[in-house]
């Protein structure tokens, strides 16, 4: 598949700020000695980016406990996501959702998930309502190696593949659920091979390799605008982290299996490809790099400049129009 | 405005009358279920509509409105249920059958923590404009898994809005109010209400949901029923009335939000309260009623509020015992008697 | 696989069995206008007749709404079966639970049930506990085609699948769930395909044929007693009957249809090469039919003359040991 | 018998002590949970218990007990769950974690229609011996989809028991009680209270399930607590005392069955009663005790029962409002304050 430069820089943008994102977001989250769980996707970063790359503020994404990557190739303002995580009323979702929830439907992002499997659905009802539309929206579901043995996610295809419906979905194979190996919970290798039993396509992609994401990518979300249906694709990643802050991944994979995948990291390999084939100049990159860490400053400092959520706003948003009083009956909350 | 001359419906055509107006109206609601049209994609064979739904109440309406709008689903609730919440966070206005309530175990997931949250998780950036259409009620010798009403699970969970109509007027008027909201909301039909017949406005209503009604006035005590129950209250009443009992009825019509200040007035007049609750006693709508206003009516109390409802079981087969385990007129009479001393 | 006489005896005597109870109890709860949903399996009779026959009390079934047939191949007694339909103390389940709940954990019958998909892994746990035993005890859960599509039904095969349990996944596909042909609700020809996806073996089985299912049966079942692990079955059969006792087929089926499938009626078709392969005299065939009538009009005087199940029995069995009283309180019952 | 001597243990190690010293005393015991052991797999590689659970309460028992009695499961929670309750029915003793009470929706389906229903619809057929484990409470900063208690729900299902032990000694009691019983039972173990240090015997023992406790007499008003509420409670007693108002405390123990008769006696001396309970208000654990001692206590009641609860939202993120919805001992002072009218 042909890029162009600008959908180069724009992915490589995108790398960058996630990866940026992430680390900022640990090391903030962890000086505030906030709580709550932080699911970094550092590893991961090609997946969103190569899938997102051809997407619109109108196609749909439905996202997981993992989804900071997913909402920022989505195009999801990490001012807003940042204000979010650390708790601020200009948060995208006012503070009242955190790091597992964040959404914007104004790009499409219809909400990070904290139930492993249960946003697949929701991507699944975005490509029904844009099939009934007749517009040519997709909708992207993600989920993990652990979440592609929920039943919901089998249940979701049946229904995808029957319907005709442009879905896509990305299994980013991350080789574990928290301590769980992949190789362990899945009787298969390739968790793509799944989609034969809903009659798609299932494609295994290298997720390290964001070419190759934006190609497989590429052929399946054309394959949906077309009319052809929803397509399954594997992509093989690996997180570096943890599952979340606490845990110590050298508890359940060796140093030599985590060096091997960082051997292949997706932005390194980028920049090798970009030098090799001369497809960007390594100035421009550094330029790209030193934007998104200003970005995800400016993202920081914005946050630290907001208010914490007035105390009325644990009574909003539950209706459309509750009167707030009406929540605390028999619970005699005493708010201020 | 055309005038409107009021006829008689059954409970089950209101629904199918409901939902037909608002999707003739409203062109962006998609209806979606297990064998609401049947036959599915057997239309040039000559089949079509050959279920019309488990109850009848969808009949017709595949016709008129096509396979896209009228969707049959492979038995897959969690997934179709998902979806219809999906569509209407993406603008479309969803209408999701679930077949008995009995089966919520499989789809609940998505109701407690996608329906029931986005709107408050998200910092209220979505608009949830879809209804969940399910039947409750004992009495059909269908058993433990097929005859249980519930919706004392749904009214526990923030975010959620329940509707459950006791007849054929409060069924097209709630149904067609839940598929005019932009909040999720679940229509509870009891399937012993299908064949009940009522007055029932042509042209679309809309009745307010989260606001009781009152059936009957009455000076002695306040008995209030839910869904079927509210037959069975006007029954005990009647029965009442002829030993000089004069009891009020008011008819719930909403499980969530619930209608506190409606009974708080109610009780503030007749000093005494019944809840008619076919669901199960334990952390029920009936208790929460009873504890919400045992609390802010308490001065006005003259005997405790009792409440009459199932047992703290399963539903049984053989209809000897099904037949104890639904509260009947009987039972509420009895109970009024015994609260009363009399 | 060879077939001993009295194998074939007891196969077609279970066949006939089937048959007889499902039509007996059909004119029986329609004659008392008894309410409640019957799920009658006249046509599939040969599916759980060959599997059953590798079966011991010792070992597991798991049923679903349609599970007469299951229960009497398991060896219920039909005349606790047509008590507990016919709503007496004396039936399997002492008239608590009904058509689509009969269970009996002394033939290893863990129950109907009225929730698609839903006893599946109970089977699943059945045969974990006998693999944790050490026994060569195996265990099978029956669903529909329709079934199939449940989420907890690929949640069960993957994990049976990783943990190489004996477990024998029986697909009886009947072409239909309710009104829904099997081609509407699912994207693939063959569901007996989506073994692939948790690497067991997935085999496709003629339903009417009861020697072919006994030969596939006894493959699957001898590899699960062997440690080998599960295996789907799918069992292509019909039900001759509507969908439960109101449901008009034609609605949704052709006459033609239903002719052919007729014709391969498993019944018949066991008499026909009974005869031309001199497997058993007819004399005997008929025999064992006149048997299974007798069998089933002794069910139906054994009901008949066995009391309602008794009203304090509303109050028991919730569990193990709770004072009937707890259970009504707050609830103004009052029991006479 | 052997002397026994108290010793401290966290609520934590308390909760792995009696799953280690049940499973000891019986082989038949399975526990199956997603990373309970953790690295499943690979004890080849020299990796095993990565995990030892979410909150470290099955931390070492792979070790001694080994991989087909801590079944790690993948992330399927209404097989694993499902299984679990089959393999109970099969003979079997099992033990299963659902990691957050939040994630029920996934296998509601198994513990409604199976655990709950299966002896009664058999006609007392079966055995289930199958504890599930689970964890509940808000305060760990983790938003709506980790963070609630929807005790609740479960105990509205007859045929579930469940238990929410507020202490280290409750929660080993409990506990081996539930890993003896034939009847399914949920145990709430609470987040925040992992920590918490008490005095707990080394040799195994058992608390009745369904049965209260007080653990702090007093005269002027009953508060019962529910899991860490019971801590809250008894903090707010504290306080209380400072200003001669002199508060019973009830930790409740078991949501089902509710020991309703303890909590009766005890406001037959004190005359009134605040619940307090980390649940949202309807249909709540508290709204039925508030309900039920309502109607038993009424001659006795001198004010309106009061809840401490949490309100009707979802749990919000920003700590802020997550501390504002948790009840604390503030509010419950202030409640008994405005109950006493002082
Ligand atoms: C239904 C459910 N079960 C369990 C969890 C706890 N949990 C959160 S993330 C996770 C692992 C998910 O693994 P995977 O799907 O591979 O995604 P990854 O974390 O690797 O990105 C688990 C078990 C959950 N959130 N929801
Ligand atoms: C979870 C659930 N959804 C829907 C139903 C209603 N229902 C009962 S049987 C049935 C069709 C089942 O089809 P299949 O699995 O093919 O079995 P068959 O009836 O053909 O034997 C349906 C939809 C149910 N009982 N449970
Ligand atoms: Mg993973
Ligand atoms: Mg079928």
């Amino acid at each position: 598949m042909e890029i162009t430069q600008e959908a180069l820089r724009k992915m490589f943008a995108t790398m960058v700020t996630i990866r940026n994102f992430e680390l900022r977001a640990f090391t903030e989250v962890g000086q505030r000695s906030l709580r709550g769980a932080l699911h970094l996707s550092v590893g991961q970063e090609a997946v969103p980016t190569g899938i997102c790359a051809h997407l619109t503020d109108d196609d749909y994404l439905a996202s997981t406990h993992r989804g900071h990557g997913h909402c920022i190739a989505k195009g999801v303002d990490v001012r807003g996501m940042m204000a979010e995580i650390l708790q601020r009323a200009t948060g995208t979702n006012k503070g009242k959702g955190g790091s597992m929830h964040i959404a914007d439907m104004s790009k499409g992002m219809l909400g990070a998930n904290g139930v492993v499997g249960s946003s697949v659905p929701l991507a699944v009802g975005a490509a029904m309502a844009a099939k009934q539309r007749g517009s040519d929206q997709v909708a992207v579901a993600f989920f993990g190696d652990g979440g592609a043995n929920q039943g919901i996610v089998h249940e979701s295809m049946n229904l995808a593949a029957i319907w005709n419906l442009p879905v896509i979905f990305v299994c980013e194979n991350n080789q574990y659920a928290e301590s769980t190996p992949v190789e362990y919970a899945t009787p298969i290798v390739d968790i793509a091979e799944r989609a034969r039993g809903y009659n798609i396509p299932g494609v295994v992609v290298d997720g390290m390799d964001v070419f190759a994401v934006y190609d497989a990518a590429g052929t399946a979300i054309g394959r949906a605008r077309a009319g052809l249906g929803p397509t399954l694709l594997e992509c093989k990643t690996y997180r570096y982290y943890g599952h979340a802050a606490f845990d110590n991944p050298k508890n359940y994979r060796t140093a030599e299996e985590e060096d091997a995948w960082k051997a292949r990291d997706a932005i390194a390999s980028f920049r090798n490809r970009a030098a090799e084939e001369n497809l960007l100049p390594s100035a421009d990159l550094d330029e790209l790099e030193a934007e998104a860490a200003q970005l995800v400053d400016d993202a920081v400092k914005f946050a630290d400049e907001s208010p914490h959520p007035d105390l009325n706003e644990l009574l909003t948003d539950v209706y459309l129009d509750a009167p707030p009083n009406s929540l605390q009956r028999g619970a005699h909350l005493m708010l201020p | 405005m055309t005038q409107t001359t009021p006829r008689t419906l059954s409970y089950r055509d209101a629904i199918n009358e409901a939902l037909r107006q608002e999707m003739e109206r409203n062109p962006d609601i998609v209806l979606l279920g297990e064998d609401i049209a049947g036959a599915a994609g057997r239309r040039e064979q000559g089949f079509v509509d050959a279920w019309g739904g488990p109850f009848r109440t969808t009949q017709g309406l595949v016709q008129v409105f096509g396979e896209d709008r009228v969707r049959d689903t492979p038995i897959s609730e969690a997934a179709f249920i998902g979806a219809a919440i999906g569509a209407a966070a993406a603008g479309m206005r969803t209408v999701a059958e679930l077949m008995y309530m009995d089966f919520v175990g499989v789809c609940f997931d998505q109701l407690l923590n996608n329906a029931a949250k986005m709107r408050y998780m998200y910092g209220g950036n979505v608009q949830l404009p879809f209804t969940m259409l399910t039947r409750i009620g004992a009495g059909v010798g269908s058993a433990a898994q097929h005859s249980e009403s519930l919706y004392s699970l749904m009214a526990h969970i923030p975010g959620l809005k329940g509707v459950v109509p006791s007849d054929a007027y409060t069924a097209k008027g709630l149904l067609t109010a839940a598929m005019r909201s932009n909040d999720p909301i679940i229509v509870f039909e009891h399937k012993l209400l299908y064949h009940l017949e009522g007055e029932v406005p042509e042209a679309p209503y809309e009745l307010e949901i989260g606001k009781a009604r009152t059936v009957r006035e009455g000076a002695d005590v306040t008995l209030v029923g839910i869904s079927r129950m509210t037959q069975v209250c006007l029954e005990a009443a009647e029965t009442l009335a002829e030993e000089g009992i004069d009891a009020e009825v008011v008819d719930l019509l909403s499980v969530f939000p619930i209608d506190y200040d409606h009974i708080v007035e109610s009780v503030q007049k007749t000093h005494r309260m019944v809840v008619v609750d076919e669901d199960t006693p334990t952390c029920s709508v009936a208790a929460d009623i009873a504890a919400t206003v045992g609390e802010e009516a308490f001065d006005y109390l003259d005997a405790p509020i009792m409440r009459v409802q199932a047992p703290h079981t399963p539903v049984p087969y053989a209809r000897n015992l099904e037949l104890a385990y639904i509260p009947d007129a009987n039972r509420v009479a009895q109970t009024v008697r015994h609260q009363l001393g009399v």
